[in-house]
């Protein structure tokens, strides 16, 4: 007998191994751009803006080949593969989908610095407590890196940006 | 009535006599001849008109021309008739063709020579297909040999045409004036007076089988019969086109001519003899159309469907002799089915005529007639190609054109004939119908179809003159396919004749309807066809769907090629690829009839070696005998550039065949020796009639 | 028969030629898909699928008449053949009762195909064009032979004679078999639809047509196999029911009978398609010459009164 | 285009034959296309939508042109197939695909641009027209996907995804799991070895939630025991008790308490390594 | 390791081999040296390259030797000169071992002796190297553009360092610049198919030359489909994101190329992979394997309009899928392998999935292989059709189920023994007849097969990682690395660079080898068969991602008698 799937006029679920399109949660992601060097199709995109101090992550699904590195990549689950795979449509600019950050500001020199806010509190949730004296380095991790030069203390925010990536 | 026929004849010795003052001049002398021949042409056609209603009640005209030295007797009835109007009508298109179509000629020269030719061609078919005398019926079927020999190897300085005019010449004497003289010789020997050779006379004798065999040979091998054919297809294309119009058109109709006069009104109606006829026929038909399949050669093709389509008229004519000699209830069926054969004799005269014609239109401008190489005429030659494309349909059987209504009055004669023989006969002729049409697709598409190649680029629409003569007989083709009942009385006058049956029950042409009975059929059987019926069907259907959705083109794409450009010229099937597969697997059949017809030319080069060898003594004899016998001849043996001793022995006819060839002088000394030949055959004539 | 039952039959019949065709195809593409164990398309796709081509424009690959005429005259040929068939007991528009004449009007359908198809430089039109032509000589003794057989026994050519006056002996047992095979061959269908194969030569002829001009003549093609069916039809329905079918409503039954075989005739059809590939041109005049020099002897049977 | 009638042409412009196959497979039983209507046309002339894919490579660019100006001049439709076809894919810079000048060819750009669009572009310039673009984007998309996008080029779907545009008014979070996040991070990079990037994420969560409810090293060792009998995968025991080791490992690395004492987490670590190398542990 | 594995892969035979072509040209051989378990590397000058070369692939003893995959690079960089290195493997009963045949290029002098008159099969790598480096193949008898598009200028070399990936320099487009197709043979048409043709599913030029139906001559142009990928992942991408677009250069065959390239890097860099990843790579090539046999199955059936074998074929197939989209997450790039491992593991769930599956399958394939095969008209199709002789198919280097039908007895699962294929037991079918049914009949046994490993390695698969930790890969070492994809064998040569990148990476996909062979096949038969036998050839396309060369002998057809001599050994081999 027939064994033809009523889809479209019945919907149907993916399979939960299915590699879907991915999709950012706005509210998990920390804007470190991990998932940016892991596409290997340049799918994802880390736009910064020094002047205005906002760092966008774009994901074109459109351009996304569905290979889940950015996925594997990412420290905070903000970007997972969906089994959603209904994305078809007229206006490609229904693919991309934007999430724009406010970069850390230094608090000392008052420039941008090339990580968001959100990147600082999740590096600093990640610090070993204990290892170092906490207090101190919560207050160098805040500020840019040439100031925190001055502080000669910089490897901090590094390592810890080290392990986010 | 006879007034007109006088006229005609004279009309044609006017041209003769007309373009002799004008030997310098080529192209006034050919549109000279012309005229004259185009006005003979109509006189004829009037002739025929005028003489229908005594030939639809079954009667002849009977008149004689008396020359003094000879008498000729003449009987005009319904089958001449159908042989006149054949040639009424094909002689006025190619008169009015032929003026600008013979410009391509113009570098052989002698137009003058021509136009005698023609007109002595022309004639001498006409008074055959009139003449009731069987003398003069074979002399004047010798001149057409003759002339129509000359007339083919005109463009002599081809090689091919002269191997063609050689096979010609040879196979017609061997084949067809042989036998047809012998039958003369044995005839004389009964009837022992010319008087006694007239038709009426020679009914009467009771006459043996023999006659049959000599009958069917002569008029056979003149009419391209298998296994006979052999030289047609090279003979045929090697004329010029108008001509071969002619030997194809009219020509070998005049063998089927013959054929019925002798065999149906001399000797009797046979019906072994019928289904022979039509068991011939339909080998000819398969074989001719099939060996056309393969054909890229366009008149070749056009000579092979000649032996096909004399194969269906063969076929007809053979059922209608059989049937007819069945009698009963038969007789009547057997003279529509001989009415059929005589119907598509008419339609093939009439298209194939045109092909030709159609075929030197594309030769005159484009200097080609390899299929091969032709393509896209449709968009220069439009009207060209338009009375192509109606010749094309017609001679392929397609509604509403005429070649349809006589095939398939064919196909009624053989298949209700209640005969499993002439039923398988029928099947084969639908069988090659198809044939045929797809031989004519190929033609049509290949030489008209797609864009204009290299050779064609430069091409364009013919002359006027030549427009008109196709034109003419385009339109033939139409009523002749629209109205049947123009023609089929006159078509069923000779079956009448023959059997004296009453045709009313059996076939009417109310109109343009035809409705055939046949024995044995069922009430509400009765088969009928209303074309102009059909054509408003068609019409009204076409019409609405063009009114619904229009055509007109805004622009035109380049066809689709799969993405990757591909020269045109490479991307269109060969001609000579048309239907391969096909064609491989009939190869059994190809290699057969190669074999067949090798055969039959090896026949017939084993007679014409002994024929020749006859000839050569004859030669040496009359060379003895008759030198001196006539002044006349005298005068010429002793003036002429070139000396033909045997002339002056053959005189007077020979004296008639001189002044007919008089320029021949300058053609290749090769043909002195056919000439020779001939002339003696004609002396052997002469001898025996001359009182021995 | 009275004039109404004419009109009334005439209407049915046209309406039949025209419209009925689409559906059976229909039929036979989910058939086909059942077979094949899917959905399929819907019953009326192939509505659908004219409506949308004829609502749309068409490109001209060519100025050629031969290839802008070719749809209507292959659509008006198919039409007037149908047209001479009897339905129950009426024949719409009589210009002929011949069968021959019928076969040639039809033809028609395949000429204008063959001449639009060579009319293109394109060697796949060309291809198409070829095999259509080579399919039809071989196929033309096979009908030949049928007829012929048909006829020797009924004595008549008259399509709407024939099954009233037909006497069923074994050779027109034969002889309906071959129409039958005839019928299959003409039609075009699997494994002989080589003249239109999609993936080997792009639908032939059909691949340079476009918008309603490919709708037209692919309307042609349908109705061209709608008469070559009800053809085979009618000559098996009507000896069934020719002894008790009388009157108007004899018409009807003969003409239910008719439309019952028909659907019969498809359905086995599309079994047959979609149980073969297709063959080879050459393989296809290799059987159809095998068959017709077997038939001959169902002549020769006819001859001899069997 | 009211009636469900799609005559599809197929334009490969330089895919990898994943979207091919797959648009093949949306005409087998059990997608079956022909129900929509949508058939696989054999030349462009019959089609009323071009199906495209691939992300547009130069040599086949010029073809692909003469394939859609083939087409009839109504309705065009474009139907771009797979992610090549939607943006270039992960070709989209390579030397031989074709890109209009201003597209760039490396941009950052957004809606990325690539695949039939630029000839689609290049075609509107030279004046043909060129119907609407249907966008199905996967690396090849599934079937079902492929059926979503011409139902949407038919009508019989509203399409579903709509661009985004989050600014940080959405909120942040920052999740806390019952281990530190440094240990999270390092066990999940482990259980990418053991089980795969794809599971680890049930597998952790598990065990975190195990972790959550152990009060000792002991107790989590019975847990994980007990997990491991439910859950008869020997993959996921396997995962399970790597972590175990591991996440011991790391406690006892930074020598940290947690929930219970130091010396009897670090005797259980000793004893735990000692039979997880046992095992047919990993490496 | 079973029985034959250790036979083929014994140590002293390959010295053995080794030693007679060191022996054989001691006076020419700069430097050999050993790369990997199987590779030799042995450098000699460009002049003695046909002599050596000709040698190791025609020598009598080694019968199934092909030349496996010829790299071009551009060291210039490192030693200021072009590489090219022949690879040459010996195949079958004789052993496992690959040649590589180097020698130096300067750049002063591009130019090196062509291989190809003596050995065809170089014929498309030597016209690559022209293409991508400028290297001139000197008497090389066809010497056509081959992979670049036709408006690419001349004198631009996309493989050179010094060209940008991202650069794509164009000249003009017109009549003249247009591929060079050759005038047809006199009398005959064109009969163009694709690139887009509805039986094609992927671009690529067939200028089929026929006389009616007959083909006379093919001329072809391919690389349609040629997107860059070396140099994209020469430069654009890392060592890890290559796997990626490794596997979409076929989306039927990318699991074999994502192998092939992993392996290579593997034994360059010397990454040992976990047995079980081992295993799980064997399961997924297997599974790529069914439904890409499946897959050309159904197509050849589609093909010659048996839509109910189609039709039935992709049912089937269509579990396949479903079952790859459950394992790996989609049905065809399935991400699956990386460098050192795989990505995903197979839970116990998924394992059952996998035994039912193909224990349906089994069943499902032998009723749609007795239906088909009982189609009268779908075998007679298939008989006789699209011959390829042993000696063409040699000649060709051709690989995999196209050259497994003509009769070559190769196949690098059992010749090279590779992933996990050591450990299994399998058949390798051979049908000598060369038509397209011995070519469906080799795929559907190795469909039957196929289902036997995957049961085998299920049931012996071992625990353990699944995926092996490294760190570096040391620079500028080269290894090959070989899969048999379902189309036969994969070859990936790498150069390990610095910075995380490639130096230098070589895609041979089967059908590369496959498609010269093709006019071959082609040539004497029908039009209506072309589609046909190309489908029987399986041909991907977009891995061989470049294109045609025309075959620039005479246009001749074969001699009837020839014909008639193959058909008659046929019939007595069938089901050798």
């Amino acid at each position: 007998m027939a064994v033809t799937l009523k889809y479209p006029f019945v919907k149907i679920e993916a399979p939960p191994e299915y590699r879907g399109v991915p999709h950012i949660n706005p509210r998990l992601c920390i804007g470190c751009g991990a998932c940016v060097n892991a596409c290997p199709a340049d799918a994802l995109l880390r736009i910064d803006d020094y002047e205005k101090g906002t760092r966008k992550i774009v994901l074109d699904v459109g351009r996304c080949i569905r290979c889940a590195r950015c996925d594997e990549a990412c420290p905070t689950g903000a970007i997972r593969m969906t089994r959603n795979f209904e994305v078809a449509t007229l206006d490609r600019k229904d693919h991309v989908e934007v999430v724009e950050l406010r970069l850390h500001r230094c608090p000392n020199c008052g420039s941008y610095t090339d990580y968001t806010e959100r990147a600082l509190e999740k590096a600093l949730q990640i610090l070993p407590e204990g290892l170092f004296d906490g207090d101190e380095i919560r207050k160098r991790a805040i500020l840019c890196r040439n100031c925190r030069r001055k502080l000669t203390v910089d490897d901090a925010v590094e390592a810890s940006r080290e392990v986010v990536e | 009535m006879k007034e007109l026929f006088t006229l005609t004849v004279i009309l044609y010795l006017l041209s003769i006599l007309a373009v002799l003052p004008l030997r310098k001049n080529y192209r006034a002398s050919i549109t000279v001849g012309h005229v004259f021949t185009g006005l003979a042409s109509i006189s004829l056609l009037a002739f025929t008109a005028m003489s229908l209603p005594e030939a639809l009640k079954g009667k002849a005209i009977e008149f004689t021309y008396n020359l003094g030295v000879a008498e000729i007797p003449f009987h005009v009835d319904g089958l001449s008739l159908v042989l006149c109007l054949v040639l009424g009508s094909l002689g006025l298109a190619t008169s009015i063709y032929s003026p600008k179509y013979m410009e391509f000629y113009e570098r052989f020269g002698r137009g003058w020579l021509y136009v005698v030719l023609y007109s002595t061609f022309v004639l001498s078919m006409v008074l055959i297909v009139t003449t009731s005398n069987f003398l003069w019926f074979v002399f004047f079927w010798e001149v057409m040999t003759f002339t129509s020999y000359l007339l083919m190897v005109w463009e002599n300085d081809e090689e091919y045409v002269r191997k063609a005019g050689w096979k010609y010449f040879v196979t017609m004497h061997v084949a067809s004036t042989l036998p047809l003289i012998v039958a003369l010789a044995l005839l004389y020997a009964k009837a022992g007076s010319i008087e006694g050779l007239n038709f009426n006379n020679l009914s009467k004798l009771h006459l043996g089988p023999i006659y049959y065999l000599l009958f069917l040979l002569g008029f056979g091998s003149k009419a391209g019969v298998v296994p006979l054919h052999f030289w047609l297809p090279d003979a045929h294309p090697a004329a010029p086109s108008n001509v071969s119009a002619l030997l194809s058109g009219a020509m070998i109709k005049v063998a089927v001519y013959g054929l019925i006069r002798t065999t149906c009104f001399i000797l009797g109606l046979n019906e072994t003899f019928g289904y022979i006829v039509a068991i011939l026929g339909t080998v000819t038909l398969t074989v001719g159309t099939l060996y056309a399949l393969k054909q890229t050669d366009a008149k070749r093709l056009l000579a092979y469907h000649s032996v096909g389509q004399m194969g269906y008229i063969w076929l007809g004519v053979g059922a209608g002799i059989a049937l007819m000699a069945k009698g009963g209830s038969y007789a009547a069926f057997g003279a529509i089915a001989m009415a059929a054969g005589l119907y598509h004799l008419v339609n093939h005269a009439i298209f194939k005529g045109l092909l030709f014609l159609s075929a030197g239109s594309v030769l005159y401008r484009t200097h080609t007639r390899e299929l091969n190489v032709l393509g896209g005429l449709a968009k220069l030659m439009p009207l060209t190609a338009l009375f192509t494309f109606i010749a094309a349909m017609s001679i392929a059987g397609e509604p509403p054109f005429n070649g349809f209504m006589s095939k398939w009055m064919i196909y009624q004669g053989t298949f209700l004939s209640g005969d499993g023989l002439l039923v398988f006969c029928g099947v084969m002729a639908l069988f090659i119908s198809a044939a045929t049409l797809a031989s004519f697709v190929k033609f049509y598409t290949t030489a008209f179809g797609g864009v204009p190649t290299r050779v064609t680029e430069n091409a364009e629409e013919v002359p006027p003159s030549m427009l008109v003569g196709k034109g003419f007989l385009a339109a033939l083709c139409l009523l002749f396919g629209l109205i049947p009942s123009s023609i089929i009385p006159l078509l069923l006058a000779p079956g009448k004749v023959l059997t004296g049956a009453d045709l009313s029950g059996w076939i009417s042409t109310k109109y343009w309807l035809v409705t055939i009975k046949a024995p044995g059929m069922p009430s509400g059987g009765e088969t009928y066809f209303n074309p102009w019926l059909l054509v408003g069907v068609l019409g009204v259907l076409a019409g609405a769907m063009l009114v619904s959705y229009p055509n007109r083109p805004k622009k035109v794409v380049k066809v689709w090629t799969t993405g990757e450009p591909v020269k045109m010229e490479h991307y269109k099937l060969k001609a000579m690829h048309y239907y391969g597969p096909f064609e491989e697997y009939i190869h059994g059949l190809y290699h057969s009839g190669d074999v067949l017809s090798e055969w039959g030319s090896g026949v017939c080069s084993a007679v014409a070696g002994g024929y020749l060898a006859l000839g050569k003594t004859l030669l040496r004899w009359a060379d003895k005998v008759g030198r001196g016998i006539t002044s006349a001849g005298r005068w010429y043996v002793e003036n002429g550039k070139e000396v033909y001793l045997d002339e002056a022995v053959a005189s007077p006819f020979v004296q008639l065949v001189k002044g007919l060839a008089i320029g021949l002088e300058e053609l290749s000394l090769n043909y002195n020796l056919l000439l020779a030949v001939a002339v003696a055959v004609l002396g052997l004539i002469l001898l025996i009639l001359a009182g021995w | 028969m009275s004039g109404y039952e004419r009109i009334a039959f005439s209407f049915i019949a046209v309406c039949l030629i025209l419209f009925l065709p689409p559906l059976l195809d229909g039929v036979a593409r989910k058939i086909k898909a059942k077979i094949q164990l899917r959905q399929g398309a819907p019953i009326l796709q192939t509505y659908y699928d004219l409506v949308t081509f004829l609502s749309m424009e068409p490109v001209y690959p060519t100025e050629r008449l031969a290839f802008r005429l070719a749809p209507y005259i292959a659509f008006a040929s198919a039409v007037s053949a149908a047209l001479v068939l009897p339905y129950g007991r009426v024949i719409p528009v009589s210009f002929t009762g011949d069968i021959f004449v019928f076969l040639y009007v039809l033809a028609m359908v395949s000429i204008a195909y063959m001449i639009a198809g060579f009319s293109l430089n394109n060697t796949y039109t060309n291809t198409g064009a070829n095999r259509e032509m080579m399919i039809m000589l071989s196929i033309e003794p096979v009908l030949g032979l049928a007829i012929g057989t048909l006829a020797l026994n009924a004595h008549t050519l008259r399509i709407g004679a024939i099954p009233f006056a037909v006497t069923f002996t074994l050779s027109v047992l034969l002889a309906y078999g071959l129409l039958a095979y005839s019928v299959y061959v003409e039609g075009g269908f699997i494994p002989f639809d080589v003249a239109e194969a999609e993936q080997e030569i792009l639908e032939g002829v059909f691949s340079e047509y476009s918008g309603y001009l490919l709708g037209i003549f692919k309307w042609a093609l349908m109705i061209k196999r709608f008469a070559l069916l009800w053809l085979l039809s009618s000559f098996i329905s009507i000896p069934l029911v020719r002894n008790i079918a009388s009157g108007a409503l004899g018409g009807a039954l003969i003409l239910v009978i008719q439309l019952m075989v028909l659907f019969l005739l498809y359905t086995s059809i599309a079994v047959i398609e979609s149980m073969n590939a297709r063959l080879r041109i050459e393989q296809i005049i290799r059987q159809n010459a095998g068959v017709f020099v077997c038939s001959i002897a169902v002549l020769v049977l006819a001859a001899l009164g069997w | 285009m009211r009636l469900r009638s799609l005559y599809v042409f197929h334009l490969d412009t330089g895919a990898c034959n994943g979207c091919e196959i797959e648009l093949f497979d949306i005409l087998t039983p059990y997608y079956d296309a022909e129900r929509l209507g949508v058939r696989l046309a054999a030349s462009p002339r019959h089609a009323h939508a071009m199906a495209a894919t691939g992300p547009l490579t130069r040599q086949a660019y010029y073809a692909a042109k003469e394939a859609i100006k083939a087409m009839p001049p109504k309705p065009r439709i474009i139907v771009a197939i797979g992610t090549c076809a939607c943006s270039g894919g992960i070709f989209y810079n390579g030397y031989p695909i074709y890109r209009r000048p201003e597209s760039g060819r490396e941009g950052q750009e957004y809606p990325r641009r690539g695949g039939i669009f630029e000839l689609v572009q290049d075609l509107r310039d030279e004046g043909e027209y060129v119907g609407p673009v249907v966008y199905i984007p996967g690396c090849p998309p599934r079937p079902e996907e492929i059926l979503y996008g011409v139902a949407l080029a038919l009508g019989l779907v509203e399409k579903q995804v709509k661009g985004e545009y989050y600014t940080e008014e959405v909120g942040f979070e920052l999740p806390e799991y019952p281990i530190e996040e440094r240990i999270r991070l390092s066990l999940r990079e482990r259980l990418k070895y053991v089980v795969g990037y794809f599971d680890r994420e049930k597998v952790l969560e598990d065990f975190m939630g195990l972790v959550a409810k152990a009060k000792s090293a002991e107790e989590l060792h019975g847990l994980i025991q007990g997990y491991c009998l439910k859950n008869p995968d020997p993959r996921v025991s396997l995962a399970m008790r790597v972590l175990k080791r591991e996440f011991l490992r790391l406690k006892e690395k930074y020598g940290w308490e947690v929930k219970g004492s130091a010396e009897a987490l670090q005797g259980e670590v000793r004893g735990l390594q000692v039979s997880a190398d046992g095992d047919a542990g990993p490496r | 390791m079973k029985e034959w594995a250790r036979k083929i892969t014994d140590e002293k035979v390959r010295e053995r081999y080794v030693n007679e072509v060191i022996e054989r040209f001691r006076d020419k051989i700069i430097r050999v040296e050993r790369n990997a378990d199987n590779q030799w590397m042995i450098e000699i000058r460009k002049e003695d390259l046909p002599e050596v070369i000709g040698y190791i692939i025609n020598h009598p003893e080694w019968k199934e030797t092909q030349l496996s995959t010829m790299v071009g690079a551009d060291e210039r960089p490192l030693r200021g000169k072009f590489s090219l290195i022949y690879w040459i493997s010996i195949n079958g009963a004789s052993g496992d071992v690959f040649f590589g045949i180097k020698t130096y290029i300067s750049e002063d002098d591009p130019k090196f002796p062509s291989v190809t008159p003596i050995h065809p099969g170089a014929n498309w790598y030597e016209r690559e190297v022209k293409d991508l480096l400028g290297l001139i193949p000197e008497g090389h008898p066809d010497p056509r553009r081959l992979v670049l598009p036709d408006d690419w200028p001349e004198g631009v070399y996309p493989l050179r360092k010094d060209f940008h990936y991202t650069d794509s320099p164009k000249r003009e487009f017109t009549d003249e610049t247009k591929y060079p197709y050759r005038e047809p043979p006199k009398g005959t048409a064109v009969f163009p198919l694709g690139p887009y043709h509805v039986a094609l599913d992927e671009p690529g030029h067939f200028r089929l030359y026929v006389k009616g139906e007959e083909i006379v001559d093919v001329d072809y142009r391919l690389f349609y489909q040629h997107r860059g990928i070396e140099k994209i992942g020469e430069n654009r991408l890392t060592y890890d994101q290559v796997n990626f677009i490794a596997e979409r250069i076929c989306g039927i065959c990318g699991t074999a190329h994502a192998l092939a390239y992993a392996q290579a890097v593997e034994a360059a860099g010397g990454v040992e992979v976990p047995e079980r990843a081992e295993y799980i790579r064997t399961v997924m090539a297997e599974i790529e394997r069914l439904h890409s046999h499946l897959l050309n199955l159904g197509l050849a059936c589609h093909d010659v309009g048996f839509d109910k074998g189609f039709m039935d074929a992709f049912r089937l197939r269509e579990h396949v899928m479903w079952l790859a989209e459950r394992l790996t997450g989609n049905r065809k790039t399935y991400g699956m392998v990386v460098i050192g491992g795989v990505r995903r593991d197979f839970l116990e769930y998924r394992r059952s999935m996998i035994e039912k599956v193909i224990r349906e399958l089994r069943e499902g394939f032998q009723k749609w292989a007795d239906q088909t095969l009982s189609t009268k008209t779908f075998v007679k199709r298939c008989e006789g059709v699209g011959v390829l002789s042993y000696k063409d198919a040699k000649r060709w280097s051709s690989v995999g189920p196209w050259a497994r039908g003509s009769g070559r007895d190769l196949d690098a699962r059992r010749d090279h023994p590779f992933a996990a294929y050591k450990y299994l037991d399998f058949k390798v079918p051979v049908y000598k007849e060369g038509d397209v049914l011995a070519r469906c009949l080799v795929r559907a046994e190795e469909i039957l097969e196929s289902i036997w490993i995957i049961e085998q390695a299920l049931d012996e698969m071992p625990g353990g990682d699944i995926l092996a930790e490294w760190k570096e890969i040391p620079p500028y070492q080269e290894a090959v690395g070989f899969t048999e994809a379902p189309r036969g064998e994969d070859v990936h040569y790498v150069m390990t660079g610095e910075g995380n990148r490639l130096y230098r990476w070589r895609i041979r996909a089967s059908t590369y080898n496959n498609f010269p062979a093709l006019p071959d096949a082609m040539r004497g038969n029908s039009v209506a068969d072309a589609v046909l036998i190309i489908a029987s050839m399986d041909p991907c396309y977009s891995c061989t991602e470049r294109v045609q060369v025309v075959d620039a002998r005479s246009g001749k057809v074969r001699v009837l008698t020839e014909k008639e001599l193959t058909e008659l050994s046929r019939k007595a081999s069938r089901g050798v």
